[in-house]
């Protein structure tokens, strides 16, 4: 490849960049003697068992909905009534065969359900030791949680004092603390190899955007492409995953995507109308990528016909009602601003003497005045400005002079309040160079 | 007439000129020292809650305990330094007020920032909140303001399933959520297209008195956001500025014991901000002198 | 015929029924069909996409032109990210249905997907984005020069609202007692004076012009007056 | 009696768990109330239930209102419907059908509001309340009049919307028959526009490249179409000239929008064969990888204008100062207030807002486009006009708040500012 023939000066610019950068990296070092990118992960430790639901005597089956809840969250979803209180006509649809799923097995609400028969366990199969693996983006939370974890094993570890207690009142605390230790010490916190590489491989890929501001060099033109490369690819699937496969083929294949891809897609309530329906779409999507054959590319034009049709159509109401007629609403205002004040002495004696409460009186504000004078100017004259009928001459151009004057102020208004945005941007990048990655920050 | 700038002497005047067509990357250079140092150095300075930050804090306040309120995580990691310091906040108080949450985007990453914000906030300070029941999380939707028209209509005709695709009418939180018009509360932390502008657009136009609608916004988009604010959004919160003063709102109602860092972040971002939008001003001022001074080389201000 | 009047029509009856459908809560459905579809469509889109990426960097590679290892090192990440995220490699299976492996979720670092979202995709989004930060300052020191009213509208104003936005405003204009007439010249009271009063005005403006604007290209098209988007026809 | 009406709950709900939990409990309850008369009493029966319909819908709901006797003592509230004629005929003794089964919270205020939905807009539906009591027994049923939910054709709250899209189409469409009829279309001039040839001109000049960047929102955007309907007049200069004009685009389906225009362009300027499809790619939907290849190709092909029309983001400074670094002739024309200051500072030419949209119709020379043009100043008139008039009524009205003339004009006022939807 051919790498650009670098200016002398330029060689000197990177050489003393490289140079600060080591120096800087050993102070800080000096200061904070941590390994540089260490990222760590907890571990959770989970036996699940496979369960199938007993079929309910109108095939609803609510216990499997209550056991996917359970699995995805403690118990407490299922104390509450409201996982039981689904609208019936949602726990109509039925089944071919009872719907087998790996609960955790150490959920009481599962324990329950066991007991009361709507679950039963499916014979036998093992039960599956799962490892959910969080990652723990800030070190120090890290550390502070691995302390927790220590602290509340070695409480738990501790037997219970059985002084003052009934029998049952004792063995109910064992049990209690037995369970609670159970649960810290299925959980750990360790570092994570694949993590702190992935912080390795962002820090050279941040630096090597950065590099660019020195001069377009061959470090960042690989980062570049990498990033086209990935990015491209990213949004295709972006699409294929959350579009194409929900929207698309759910609809043409249903029960080869449930079995596939999405085992938790709701059965419709009319296959063939959505089988239809989706057949539009795709058709336009076929005429799109006719573009492709040799002939009748011109076919293409008709897709981009009814996107740009319907979406003209949508954005002429919408804008008009949000912006056009919204913004004039908001425009309309009295161009007099008050203060109330309290009555004065007189009114509130005149009041008494009526028998009722006297009315506070008003005062003319001038600045809010001035202010709904102002704005109105502003709006006025930018308006004028716009007019394309009218030549920017005479009275209109002095007007449509003052409007340019507002649209300077508030150009630069918004560009103040940007710097703030993008400099946070910069800090949030600083922020991972010097802290998860150098470590030299917190 | 010879102009009063010839009095200065050429010397200094030909450095002044020759200052305004400095090499720009020594002002790249200042910018990063300008950010680095004090981050480095951890300048800390004390925030007082503005108007908006108020409203916002209030909004949420405002509704009845336990509402259903809706957030729409609509950014990526790109603007994420500058809006994840908000969303955090807004969740911890979300949270300890007792409502119930519902995180949605309109930006396909903006399900990880969601994600991310769940884990380090709602799981972190609010163990007990039971995913189903006290929050769910239904992930990021194509199609930019054609999923807020959908929501509009039907929660299930925009979502078949959440993020862990389980069937919406299988989670309890939403059992009785028909559409967007069911939630007590909207806030859109947005970045850009499609936002909070599109939330005002096609939720709130659609139902103006079902809920209110918070928008956190980075500094860009506050400009044309300002025009909704407190008219058609109730609350506004702009960039870390904005997330500063409302998590100090938040912190002091709703205090942390254990690493509260997390939730000010933002706070811990203004040191910076001040010397680089120092630096700024500094630059401005330069550029201006030398201009003069050109100006005067070229013989008189015109 | 083919080529130029039904797509006109298309376009003009699809807006058409999209303006109405949104005065009718029957029709209402429609538009929200419509946009369904273009979801779909543009996913399907993106096999044009893929189809020219290829292309146009196969043909760097094969002729050997400037820069072609780049061409390569892009058809190389792209391909490698396309094929782990279609295969979904390494995702943590769903805990109710472990053993539909395509149901599992590759959000987690734990997934090869996953892992180069976390540490290639958003550090490199993030800080092509943070580039700005030193963009602003060399645009600022060298387009705000006072050169006449309108820049120095632009840059007083900028310069106000800088300072206001951080500490140095309050710093620098504290001794400006409160509740007194010439109180507003207090920073954070500039700046909501700013903000409130101009910028909102231009804003609204602005606004009202782009609504106005963005009407009348749609109606153009819809009306078949501004034929240039489908320039076929 | 009292085992027998438990009995009746039971077999007419339908037979979720959650229906036989309650059925369980509440014929456990009412057991013991007939053994012990001091067991767990019966919570108050909902008050004045009745149904209503949803205004300004496609019909298929309803809401449901009732007042809670006693909402301290309420746990929730259950409500059923009857079953349609079409159930029925599938299982004959499903009378009932729970729809809903709501929490605390449904009961907490006296008044409360539940919407069903989903139902037939033929047959009137017909409902029945439970109150939940706090031990989860349930009160005696209260059942609602029966209501067929209604249609709405023509949401009449839309009705000055559907007004204002009237006139300004009216409006646009007007002046342009007025200009087929030779009416002037003079518009004032926009600097902007003009500079177009002059730029392409000096690329030709230096023998280097065009840039054009069509935003980077995909084809459903207004903008986009603008800018792309911009790029059609671009492309055809630069062909005139035989200049090299380049189009990178975000978009797969921009991309095949460009080509079309690009191609046409050739055509129109007598060039087809100096059309290369090569020179307009897509790169990547990612908004910064975008950015990255723009920043990247700008440095390296040095193009000498370069052209920004279409919907831009934070990319906007990016190209911005990288343009100026290279020394273009940069023009810009988006309709993103956010991204206008930037255009606006570092850019030599910029469009603001509605020039932009503006532009594309300008630039075709059209007596219609340029007809259409003066249509949207009608709209700005309109604005214009309801803005004073508005403010000046209201203005009146608070300065003479207690007379007749003050508050007369204060009504109107604040009648124009509703119909705008204040």
């Amino acid at each position: 490849m051919s790498a650009p023939a670098t200016k002398p000066n330029d060689r000197l610019l990177w050489v003393s960049l490289v140079v600060l950068g080591l120096v800087g990296l050993s102070v800080g070092k000096f200061f904070r003697p941590e390994p540089i990118a260490e990222a760590y992960v907890s571990v959770t430790t989970e036996v699940r068992t496979l369960v199938e639901e007993a079929p309910t005597n109108d095939g609803s089956t609510p216990a499997a909905s209550a056991a996917a809840a359970a699995a995805a969250a403690p118990a407490t979803s299922l104390a509450s009534g409201e996982a039981a209180g689904q609208p019936a006509d949602n726990t109509k649809t039925q089944p071919a065969q009872p719907k087998r799923i790996w609960v955790d097995a150490d959920d009481p609400a599962i324990e329950r359900q066991l007991k009361e028969g709507t679950l039963k366990r499916v014979p036998d199969v093992a039960q599956a030791v799962w490892d959910v693996r969080t990652p723990i983006d800030n070190r120090a939370t890290a550390r502070a949680q691995m302390a927790a974890l220590e602290k509340e094993a070695e409480k738990l570890s501790a037997p219970t004092d059985p002084t003052g207690l009934t029998k049952e009142q004792f063995d109910q605390r064992e049990a209690a603390r037995m369970a609670a230790l159970k649960v810290v010490e299925e959980k750990r916190i360790v570092s994570s190899t694949r993590d702190s590489l992935g912080i390795w491989v962002a820090a050279l890929l941040t630096l090597g955007i950065l590099s660019f501001l020195v001069r377009d060099n061959p470090f960042y033109k690989v980062v570049e492409s990498i990033l086209i490369g990935v990015s491209a690819a990213y949004w295709m699937l972006v699409a294929f995953w959350s579009t194409l496969v929900p929207d698309l083929f759910a609809k043409l294949a249903p029960d080869l995507v449930r079995a596939t891809m999405l085992p938790g897609l709701a059965p419709s309530k009319d296959p063939t109308q959505d089988f239809l329906l989706a057949l539009i779409p795709l058709g336009l999507a076929i005429m799109l990528l006719w573009r492709l054959m040799p002939k009748g590319g011109w076919i293409a034009v008709w897709p981009l016909a009814v996107v740009i049709g319907t979406f003209a159509g949508m954005r002429l109401t919408a804008t008009i009602e949000a912006d056009f007629m919204a913004q004039i609403a908001a425009a309309i205002k009295p161009a007099a601003a008050f203060t109330a004040v309290p009555p004065d002495e007189a009114a509130i004696a005149a009041a008494q003497a009526a028998g009722t409460v006297a009315s506070p009186g008003r005062a003319f504000d001038f600045g809010g005045t001035l202010a709904a004078i102002l704005g109105l100017i502003g709006v006025i004259t930018v308006l004028i400005y716009f007019f394309f009928s009218l030549e920017h001459k005479g009275v209109v151009g002095k007007t449509a002079r003052v409007g340019v004057w507002f649209l300077m102020i508030t150009f630069g208004a918004a560009f103040g309040l940007t710097v703030m945005g993008r400099m946070t941007l910069l800090i949030g990048r600083f922020e991972f160079l010097f802290g998860d990655w150098l470590n030299v920050a917190k | 007439m010879q102009p009063r700038k010839e009095q200065l002497p050429p010397g200094i005047r030909g450095l002044l000129v020759r200052l305004g067509r400095i090499d720009r990357r020594w002002i790249y250079l200042a910018v990063a020292v300008a950010i680095g140092v004090p981050m480095l150095a951890e300048l800390r300075l004390p925030e007082v809650p503005e108007k908006k930050a108020r409203a916002t804090f209030e909004a949420i306040e405002s509704i009845p305990e336990g509402s259903i309120v809706l957030l729409s995580f609509d950014y990526d990691p790109a603007s994420e330094a500058e809006l994840e310091p908000m969303a955090n906040a807004m969740v911890h108080h979300c949270a300890s007020r007792g409502h119930r949450i519902v995180f949605m985007a309109l930006w396909p990453l903006g399900k990880q920032m969601a994600d991310k914000t769940i884990d380090s906030v709602l799981k972190y300070y609010h163990p007990d909140k039971v995913e189903g029941v006290d929050y769910v999380q239904l992930g990021f939707k194509t199609g930019n303001e054609g999923v807020i028209k959908l929501l509009a209509n039907s929660i299930d005709g925009a979502y078949t399933t959440d993020a862990a695709g389980k069937a919406i009418s299988e989670i309890p939180l939403l059992a009785n959520v028909r559409s967007v018009g069911d939630f007590k509360l909207v806030a859109s932390i947005s970045a850009g297209y499609p936002g909070a502008q599109q939330w005002v657009q096609y939720a709130d136009s659609a139902m103006p008195e079902a809920f209110k609608l918070i928008g956190g916004t980075t500094g860009v988009q506050s400009s044309q956001l300002l025009p909704y604010f407190p008219t058609q959004m109730e609350g506004m919160l702009i960039a870390v500025k904005g997330a500063a003063e409302y998590e100090t709102l938040v912190t002091e109602k709703y205090p942390v014991t254990e690493s509260p860092e997390r939730l000010g972040i933002g706070r811990e971002r203004m040191g910076p901000q001040l010397v680089a939008h120092l630096l700024i001003i500094a630059l401005i001022v330069l550029g201006n002198i030398s201009m003069l001074a050109a100006r005067g080389l070229k013989g008189g201000a015109r | 015929m083919l080529q130029r009047t039904i797509p006109m029509l298309i376009l003009s009856a699809s807006g058409l029924i999209l303006i109405l459908a949104y005065f009718s809560p029957v029709t209402v459905v429609w538009s929200d069909t419509v946009v369904a579809w273009f979801n779909i469509l543009a996913g399907v889109a993106f096999v044009l996409g893929a189809g020219n990426l290829l292309a146009v960097n196969l043909e760097k590679i094969s002729s050997r032109r400037p820069g072609w290892a780049y061409a390569a090192i892009t058809l190389v990440s792209f391909g490698a990210m396309l094929v782990v995220g279609l295969g979904k490699w390494g995702a943590v299976p769903n805990p109710a249905y472990p053993d539909v492996h395509l149901a599992g979720d590759q959000d987690s670092t734990q997934s090869a997907y996953g892992w180069v979202y976390e540490y290639v995709l958003s550090p490199l989004t993030a800080t092509m984005f943070a580039m700005l930060a030193f963009y602003v300052a060399s645009a600022a020191f060298r387009a705000f020069r006072a050169k006449n009213i309108e820049s120095i509208l632009l840059l007083g104003t900028a310069f106000i609202i800088l300072l206001a936005q951080v500490a140095a405003g309050a710093f620098l204009t504290n001794w400006i007692p409160e509740g007194e007439w010439y109180s507003f010249l207090r920073a954070e009271r500039l700046k909501e004076i700013i903000l409130n009063v101009f910028q909102t005005s231009g804003m609204r403006a602005i606004l009202i012009g782009i609504a106005l604007g963005t009407a009348a290209t749609s109606l153009r098209l819809i009306l078949g007056i501004d034929r240039s988007a489908l320039s076929k026809g | 009696m009292a085992l027998v009406f438990a009995m009746w709950i039971g077999t007419s709900v339908v037979m979720t768990d959650a229906a036989v939990a309650a059925w369980v409990t509440s014929a456990a309850a009412w057991v013991t109330s007939a053994a012990a008369v001091v067991a767990a009493p019966m919570p108050p029966a909902a008050e004045n239930v009745l149904l209503e319909d949803v205004p300004e819908d496609a019909g298929g709901a309803l809401f449901v209102r009732w007042t809670t006797p006693d909402p301290s003592s309420s746990a929730g509230v259950v409500i059923e419907r009857r079953s349609t004629d079409a159930e029925r005929a599938k299982d004959p003794n499903l009378l009932w059908i729970e729809v809903a089964r709501l929490g605390r919270d449904a009961v907490a205020m006296q008044q409360s509001v539940h919407v069903l939905s989903e139902l037939s807009n033929a047959e009137p539906t017909r409902v029945r309340v439970s109150i939940i009591g706090a031990d989860g027994e349930l009160s005696e049923f209260v059942e609602s009049e029966p209501l067929a939910p209604s249609v709405t054709i023509f949401s009449i709250s839309r009705l000055p919307l559907f007004f204002v899209v009237v006139v300004v189409s009216i409006a646009v469409l007007g002046w342009v028959v007025a200009a087929r009829m030779g009416a002037s279309t003079r518009i004032r001039r926009i600097a902007a526009l003009e500079a177009v040839d002059e730029a392409v001109g000096r690329a030709t000049e230096m023998g280097r490249t065009v840039l054009f960047v069509p935003g980077i929102q995909d084809m459903n955007d207004i903008q986009t179409i603008a800018g792309i309907t911009v790029l059609g007049r671009v492309a055809k200069t630069a062909a005139e000239y035989d200049a090299r004009l380049e189009v990178p685009t975000c978009r797969s389906i921009v991309m095949t929008a460009a080509r079309e225009a690009v191609q046409s362009a050739h055509l129109a300027a007598g060039r087809p064969e100096t059309y290369s499809e090569g020179n307009i790619n897509y790169i990547t939907d990612e908004q910064f990888g975008y950015v990255a290849y723009l920043s990247g190709q700008m440095t390296r092909e040095k193009p000498a204008a370069c052209f920004y029309m279409g919907a831009f983001y934070a990319e906007s400074l990016v190209l911005a100062e990288n343009g100026n670094s290279i020394g273009a002739i940069q023009i810009a024309g988006t309709a993103e207030p956010s991204q206008l200051p930037f255009f606006v500072a570092a850019c030599d030419y910029t469009l603001i807002g509605e020039e932009f949209f503006a532009a594309s119709a300008y630039l075709s020379g059209e007596r219609d486009q340029l007809g259409s043009i003066k249509g949207q100043d009608v709209g700005k008139a309109l604005a214009v006009g309801s803005i004073l008039v508005g403010t000046m009524l209201l203005t009146v009205g608070a300065l003479l708040p207690d007379s007749v003339v003050g508050s007369a004009s204060g009504y109107i006022g604040t009648v124009i500012r509703t119909f705008f939807g204040g």
